[in-house]
């Protein structure tokens, strides 16, 4: 009996939160099998969540997001035979697997291509929270867009400090278009729920935007150059399935370019905006950076970004 | 032109915008004699009603018909309870806020299943800015040009509503028959009520006027600043609002400038992720989020003006027992 | 002057406000051109007849003829389309609203107010020639004096096109002169065939203004006099339903020393307007002083001050060596712990509170005593049993400690005040209209305990506005007009004429030197 | 049965009962416009509230909540004072846990801890409200606006607090660290397990004690003690309070003193009993519900205590709702909430006139 808590951005962020919406959707028809979904709305019934269906016998239970590693900390010391699933996170106890991406490493890519794309020579980032994991994509943004023109500037802005900041398009709008007056022509978002302010108002004004965790290509066809994936409802899948088969296992699971878990989107949406030249130029990255040529500094590993 | 700026109060103006509408709709509810903490919740309500019906019908003007529509029913859910039923305004206004907050997520929920938000609104589901006429003659103009272009032209036409209904709201209040029966309304329903005046009917207007407005403050930030109604997506607006009429006493233009300032506070906040004040250092964003609040609370205790509300507001009318 | 034709015909109009029957089938009629007036105690009905008149409150039943058509008046808009025109007791006045602004309020004409202003200044500025009415059309009423308001109303009411006007109590806050000059404006009415409707509790005026009174009492309609046909002394008997002086024996003084000194005292009220200016006098044990003077003229703000509600602006109180200053305050705790009884004039605002029970009201003002509080808590059972023999022994009925204040009778009421005041055994008593609204039988018991409490040797600070209270219970009378002491008379040489000349602050100077002299 | 009597009756208890019953039918008619059978919906809730233990639990951990917050919004309406900033005291309150428990090495005993930081949340609601208090009797700027301001102050505060000063180094999330055990308040279920029964884990702890205490307290404070009834002297008549030697400036102090320091109680339930940290948004929604409680229980802790339990039963139950019912979301339980205020607390009168009404010829008669 799986169970998926997501976080307050909800499932319908159409972002990060979505992409394992998809994935738990995929594996309910694959499998038959029903997946019991709640959506918490403060950060307080988040551990009431989890304990809830803890307690009822649901397993394994995925928790969405790092923000919920209190909650699972907790759940999982009060129910020690259940299985949890936590994203983002790492809390270590026996019955916890923690799935962890190299999202620097996806972000670098969607960098390359944004410096590729730009014509004034400025590109932007906006950010949902302000925490190490969204400086983390944004410094992995800026490596790619700094390897493919070093001459190139970054604008970045953060949507606020709370996780509200993951759902909050109105002002992820406004940050948008203050970066587009000062000259930034593609704005990559990394803010769930936030991003489709950042989507609207690029597309508005005529800019292109990338967007994150889930393929948001088709949000705003015409200016969405591409996605960062960060293929989390594979985690959510994989976790079922293994439960299932009896192989899941707690610990970590790291998941960057070479393995899969995270990359850049190209459909029929923006196969247009995408040259071969382009192409060509990003696969050369991600093929350096799992062959190891290039090394793209984690933020999280010194808390500092080199550029 | 500082290009800083220029973006700072071109944001201003988009932020002031909801504020506008919801302090006008408080002005004429508290002029008439009701408070009205209940205008976050006409403008949540109207802001999904606002973005559900123009995804559904496809068109901005219906999402903004139907705003109008929400919220006055709840304004006259208000009206029921205060004026009717004598019932306590300030208790009615939090039920309407609560309300709206529940009923805009419960039923998004169960009509979109997207979390709560509605379907993002495509370009001709909302209302798009708009380029005044002349930008290329006069861009050649140095300051000014730069002004027009970026600052006055191209926002939305219900960003030029706003702009015009303050004065409008100026004249009806202060030269017109019902503007004159509305201030005394506020101030001395008894009077009204022996001049021959239903006290009940103009409170009920004032009500209604004031949904009206909220209604399309609402369908502001769904459909033309933003494109789809995101959950408890005014975000303390209409308190901000609230704060305004107050700041602003109760009086049109002065509660324009005071939507304007709070606005302008707004649009720093989010430019600045921190502010270096000389000989204070760094002001954490926090503090300029509260300032319009701190504000209103220091000329509520008299330290700048004394902001003195129409005698009769939050009294419900009572003749006999 | 067509004096056959019937302005207005009321028939058994009946009004229940909750429990309270307000109306009592009442009927009267008032003929056109006339100058009715209406007499009756506090609380008879009056201002509630009139409103229904008016249209404000709807009858329960009855009828109205208004210039002999049948009327059903559902608001004052008819009321006033049908020619009649109401100053209300409370003015009916948006205060921050200029003159002009308040009296088209209602009957504006057109959409914009720019028009109707313009045809009002017109309309009123002829008005204010023909009838002697001038004012200042311009000026925010909150600027004005009640003079000037009461004209405002007047003009409202004739704006309107009245044709019948309705007066509720205009001379209550007026001066004599301003009385005079209303009463002449009355007249003036009168000639052109406006009727006139006067409420007052001033026989004087009533007999000297009206051409028909009528008596209500207890919400009943129970006489119609012509004027010149009465008295005041049946008016009076009238309206209470008795022989008016009550006469109490009472022993000569034996004052003592003073214990209340008032000295140079200027005291403002709450909205910060001096109503006592320049005030001295002195109490002695054993000593009642009274203090007459028309409501208004600064009494209710001077017991404020003398009991400590309200701060002083200048001068000093000296109680029991105690001096109070503007710089040094005593509040009300303080003076009732010195030994100061405080009966207040408005017992339902002040004396008690309605929703409290009556055990409950018996404890204000005595809460923090130590023999009621064992450390932190209330002894409620004895302030229970406390109640109960206040009760008996002021024979307040229903003797029930539980009952809420509000469900006793305004006599009782009043009685349990006394008693609570009383029973603390003080050594100065203040008290204000001791018997206002209270029946016969209470009236007598109040007054009684007023002396035992003077020939127990304490001294008493009596206000009140019946002369005649004043005459039997004082021994030294001070009076009072706008603020300021206008006489002040032993009680033995004092007659109801002069006082009410001083009241008026009218004396000559050559009948102050005659006074002196006495 | 005299007039009076018969009135307390209809007041006390027909007329919040016919309100509530309406609040009902229109959530009943909310849940058939998302297409849920209201029944259905009803049994969901009663079983899910009251039908097991931990349904139990559950509810009656929320129900201290809106005890505290009720009596809050209560001993502030005793003096007159509409106090709609409980949201904003109870916020702060929590700062007033979280400092003082972290000043503590967590070496030091729970008896010292625990007391000391119960106090912490009951001086920092009560330092939110007086400002408020203090402006209203000074100042006379309105106590409802002001409020209403100091709720949005101190959210900006408590985010500050949380993502500057409070949060743990290497924490992304804004919250504090960890208390340490000793800060613990007992959960019931583990007194219980300590005597020899076993009951279902839920959050409900020992603040449930202190809930029925301070009702209890407040109970005698409003009734059996002079400062009590200068407090509701105060409210029910200003001028005759004056009169009586009250000084109404102090009382109105006094009043949101203690109504801040109930607000503050609920950071006790929260962080101490159950979240065992401070956290952003813990109060959400319990000092406006408490409004509704204060009104619901007509101001008197025996009426708060029945009014929020059936608050803690909303909550859960709408809880169990979303949980069960794929279609409702949480939210359902704070269309409940708005309902109940509007038709408990703005429409409290509705059916009063016609109940006398209906009453009158029976009076009559008799
Ligand atoms: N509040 C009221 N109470 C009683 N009568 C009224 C009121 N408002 C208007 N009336 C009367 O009813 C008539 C028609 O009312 P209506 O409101 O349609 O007029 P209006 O011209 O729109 O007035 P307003 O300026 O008040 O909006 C008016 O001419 C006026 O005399
Ligand atoms: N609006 C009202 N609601 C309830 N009771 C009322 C109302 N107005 C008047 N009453 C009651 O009706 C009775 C008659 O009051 P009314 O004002 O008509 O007396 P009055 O003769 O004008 O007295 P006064 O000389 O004091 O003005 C009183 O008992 C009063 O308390
Ligand atoms: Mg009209
Ligand atoms: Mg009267």
């Amino acid at each position: 009996r799986p169970a998926v808590v997501y976080d307050i951005a909800g499932k319908n962020d159409q972002s990060f939160n979505e992409a394992v919406f998809v994935g738990i959707t995929k594996y309910m028809n694959d499998t038959g099998i029903a997946v019991t979904e709640l959506e918490p709305t403060n950060a307080a019934q988040v551990e009431q969540s989890l304990k809830k269906l803890a307690s009822r016998g649901y397993e394994p239970i995925v928790a969405v997001g790092f923000a919920m590693a209190n909650a699972v900390q907790a759940a999982a010391e009060a129910y020690p035979d259940t299985k949890f699933t936590l994203i983002d996170m790492v809390v270590g106890l026996p019955n916890v697997q923690n799935v962890l991406y190299k999202e620097h490493e996806g972000s670098f890519l969607v960098g390359v291509l944004a410096a590729m794309n730009s014509e004034t020579g400025t590109v932007g980032f906006v950010g949902g929270m302000d925490i190490p994991l969204i400086s983390r994509f944004e410094c992995g943004y800026k490596q790619g867009v700094n390897w493919q023109d070093s001459s190139m500037n970054v604008l970045a802005n953060m949507t606020g400090s709370t996780p509200a900041a993951f759902g909050n398009p109105s002002k992820g709008g406004e940050l948008t278009r203050t970066q587009i007056q000062n000259g930034a022509d593609v704005v990559y978002a990394a803010a769930g729920g936030t991003g489709s302010g950042v989507y609207q108002a690029a597309a508005d004004a005529g800019v292109l935007a990338i967007g994150v965790d889930s393929n948001q290509n088709w949000m705003q066809p015409g200016t969405m150059l591409t996605s960062m994936l960060k293929r989390v409802g594979e985690a959510a899948y994989d976790s079922y399935d293994a439960a299932n088969n009896g192989t899941w296992e707690a610990g970590f699971r790291i998941l960057g370019l070479a393995e899969g878990g995270v990359g850049w989107a190209l459909d029929e949406h923006n196969r247009d905006m995408i040259t071969a030249e382009m192409e060509a130029r990003v696969n050369e990255a991600r093929d350096a950076i799992i062959a190891g040529d290039i090394v793209v500094h984690d933020y999280m590993a010194d808390n500092s970004c080199p550029i | 032109m500082n290009e800083f700026l220029l973006n700072t109060l071109d944001a201003t103006l988009r932020y002031s915008t909801p504020l506008i509408f919801a302090s006008m709709a408080g002005l004429f509810s508290e002029r008439s004699g009701v408070v009205d903490i209940g205008l976050e919740g006409k403008m949540l309500i109207a802001a999904f009603i606002s973005a559900a019906a123009a995804s559904v019908f496809g068109s901005p003007w219906i999402g903004l018909g139907a705003a109008i529509l929400a919220s006055s029913i709840f304004a006259m859910i208000h009206g029921f309870a205060t004026i009717t039923h004598k019932g306590n305004q300030i208790v009615s206004g939090v039920a309407i806020n609560i309300m709206a907050s529940g009923l805009t997520m419960v039923l998004g929920l169960a009509w979109f299943k997207q979390g709560g938000q509605t379907p993002a609104l495509a370009n001709d589901e909302r209302f798009l800015s708009i380029t005044l006429p002349g930008v290329d003659i006069i861009d050649y103009i140095p300051i000014l040009g730069d002004i027009y272009r970026e600052l006055i032209s191209g926002h939305n036409i219900l960003v030029y509503l706003a702009l015009l209904i303050v004065p409008l709201v100026w004249w009806v209040v202060n030269r017109t028959r019902f503007g004159l029966r509305l201030r005394a309304v506020g101030e001395n329903p008894k009077a009204v009520d022996t001049a021959g005046l239903s006290v009940e009917r103009l409170r009920y207007k004032a009500l209604l006027i004031g949904g009206i407005l909220c209604g399309i403050g609402g369908a502001y930030i769904a459909t033309a600043h933003n494109a789809q109604f995101t959950k408890e997506m005014t975000a303390g607006a209409g308190f901000i609002a609230l704060a305004a009429l107050i700041f602003g006493k109760w009086r049109p233009y002065t509660v324009l400038s005071a939507c304007f300032l709070f606005s302008f506070l707004k649009a720093l906040e989010d430019r600045l992720q921190s502010v270096i004040i000389p000989g204070i250092g760094e002001v954490p964003v926090q503090f300029i989020e509260a300032t319009p609040y701190l504000l209103t609370v220091i000329l509520l205790a008299g330290f700048i003006g004394r902001a003195i509300p129409p005698k009769a507001v939050g009294e419900p009318y009572i003749k006999e027992l | 002057m067509d004096n056959s034709h019937i302005a207005i015909e009321l028939i058994d109009v009946d009004k229940h406000f909750g429990a309270v029957h307000a109306n009592d089938k009442v009927s009267l009629t008032v003929k056109t051109g006339t100058i009715h007036g209406i007499v009756g105690e506090n609380g008879a009905g009056k201002s509630t007849l009139m409103s229904i008149l008016y249209g404000f409150y709807q009858a329960d039943s009855g009828h109205i003829k208004v210039f002999e058509k049948d009327c059903k008046f559902t608001s004052s808009r008819q009321s006033i389309d049908a020619g009649i025109g109401m100053v209300h007791q409370h003015f009916m006045l948006v205060e921050n609203f200029t003159v002009l602004e308040n009296v088209i309020l209602g009957t504006e004409g057109g959409a914009l107010i720019s028009e109707s202003l313009e045809k009002a200044r017109k309309e009123l500025t002829r008005l204010g020639v023909e009838y002697g009415l001038e004012v200042d059309l311009d000026t925010p009423v909150e600027l004005l004096s009640v003079g000037i308001l009461q004209r405002v109303e007047i003009l409202k009411g004739l704006y309107k096109g009245a044709k019948i006007l309705i007066l509720d109590e205009p001379t209550g806050v007026l001066t004599p002169q301003e009385t005079d000059e209303l009463f002449r404006i009355f007249s003036a009415l009168k000639e052109q065939g406006v009727t006139i409707i006067l409420i007052t509790h001033k026989l004087r005026e009533i007999m000297s203004i009206t051409d028909q009174v009528s008596v209500m009492r207890d919400g009943k309609m129970v006489a119609h006099r012509q004027t010149n046909e009465t008295s005041t002394e049946e008016l009076a008997e009238l309206m209470i339903g008795r022989k008016v002086l009550l006469n109490i024996d009472k022993s000569e003084s034996k004052s003592g020393s003073p214990v209340l000194k008032v000295t140079n005292l200027h005291v403002s009220n709450e909205q910060g307007i001096e109503r006592v200016s320049d005030i001295n006098f002195e109490v002695c044990s054993g000593e009642v002083l009274g203090i007459a003077g028309v409501t208004g003229n600064g009494q209710g703000t001077l017991l404020k001050a003398l009991t400590g509600i309200l701060p002083l602006t200048k001068g000093s109180i000296e109680v029991f060596g105690k001096i109070i200053t503007s710089d040094n305050h005593l509040g009300p705790r303080i003076l009732r712990e010195l030994g100061i009884a405080h009966v207040p004039e408005d017992r339902q605002r002040m004396g008690l509170i309605t929703e409290f029970s009556a055990s409950e009201s018996a404890l204000l003002g005595y809460h923090n005593d130590e023999h009621l509080n064992q450390g932190l808590l209330l002894k409620k059972a004895l302030v229970k049993k406390n109640c109960e023999s206040l009760m008996s022994s002021f024979d307040v009925r229903p003797a029930d400690p539980n009952l809420k204040s509000s469900n006793f009778s305004g006599g009782n009421q009043q009685k349990l005040i006394v008693a609570r005041e009383f029973e603390r055994d003080p050594e100065v008593l203040i008290i204000g209209q001791p018997t206002r609204g209270v029946d016969i039988g209470a009236i007598e018991f109040i007054r009684k305990r007023i002396i035992a409490m003077r020939d127990a040797g304490k001294a008493v600070v009596l206000v009140s506005v019946e002369l005649e209270e004043i005459m039997s219970l004082s021994d030294r009378i001070i009076v009072m007009c706008d603020g300021q002491i206008t006489g002040n008379v032993d009680a033995r040489d004092a007659e109801e004429r002069t006082l009410g000349l001083m009241m008026a602050n009218a004396l000559t100077s050559s009948e102050k030197n005659q006074e002196v002299q006495s | 049965m005299t007039r009076d009597t018969r009135l307390a009756w209809i007041n006390g208890l027909m007329l919040p009962l016919l309100n509530v019953l309406t609040a009902f039918a229109a959530i009943a008619i909310v849940f058939v416009f998302i297409n849920v059978d209201p029944i259905e919906a009803a049994k969901i809730v009663i079983h899910g509230t009251l039908g097991y233990e931990e349904g139990v639990g559950y509810t009656l951990y929320y129900a201290t909540n809106f005890v505290f917050t009720g009596l809050a919004v209560a001993v502030a309406f005793h003096a007159g004072l509409f106090n709609i900033g409980g949201e904003g005291q109870a916020y702060v309150g929590g700062l007033g846990v979280a400092l003082a428990v972290l000043a503590f090495d967590p070496s030091i005993s729970p008896w010292v801890v625990i007391p000391a930081s119960i106090m912490g949340s009951l001086l920092f609601g009560a330092l939110w409200a007086i400002v408020p208090g203090y402006l209203q009797a000074y100042r006379g700027s309105h106590i409802v606006i002001t409020t209403i301001m100091f709720n949005f102050i101190a959210s900006a505060l408590m985010v500050y607090m949380c993502v500057h000063v409070l949060r743990e180094v290497g924490q992304m999330n804004p919250q504090s660290k960890m208390f340490p055990e000793t800060a613990w308040l007992p959960f019931i279920h583990d007194i219980f397990a300590g005597i020899g029964y076993k009951i279902a884990p839920s959050p409900l702890n020992l603040s449930i004690v202190l809930a029925l205490l301070f009702s209890l307290l407040v109970w005698i404070f409003l009734w059996h003690t002079r400062w009590g009834y200068a407090i509701r002297a105060t409210g029910k008549n200003t001028t005759a309070a004056v009169y009586g030697g009250i000084k109404p400036k102090k009382v109105i102090i006094l009043t949101m003193c203690i109504s801040g320091a109930l607000a503050g109680l609920v950071a006790v339930n929260e962080l101490l009993g159950y979240q065992h940290r401070l956290m952003l948004d813990f109060q959400y929604g319990y000092g406006f519900g408490g409004i509704a409680v204060a009104l619901m229980g007509r101001n008197h802790p025996a009426g708060i205590l029945v009014a929020a339990l059936l608050f803690g039963m909303l909550y859960q139950g709408g809880m169990e709702l979303a949980f069960e019912l794929p279609n409702v979301s949480r939210h359902i339980v704070v269309v409940m909430q708005g309902l109940v205020i509007l038709f408990c607390g703005a429409l409290e009168y509705i059916y009063k006139p016609r109940l006398v009404r209906f009453l009158a010829p029976i009076e009559a008669s008799e």
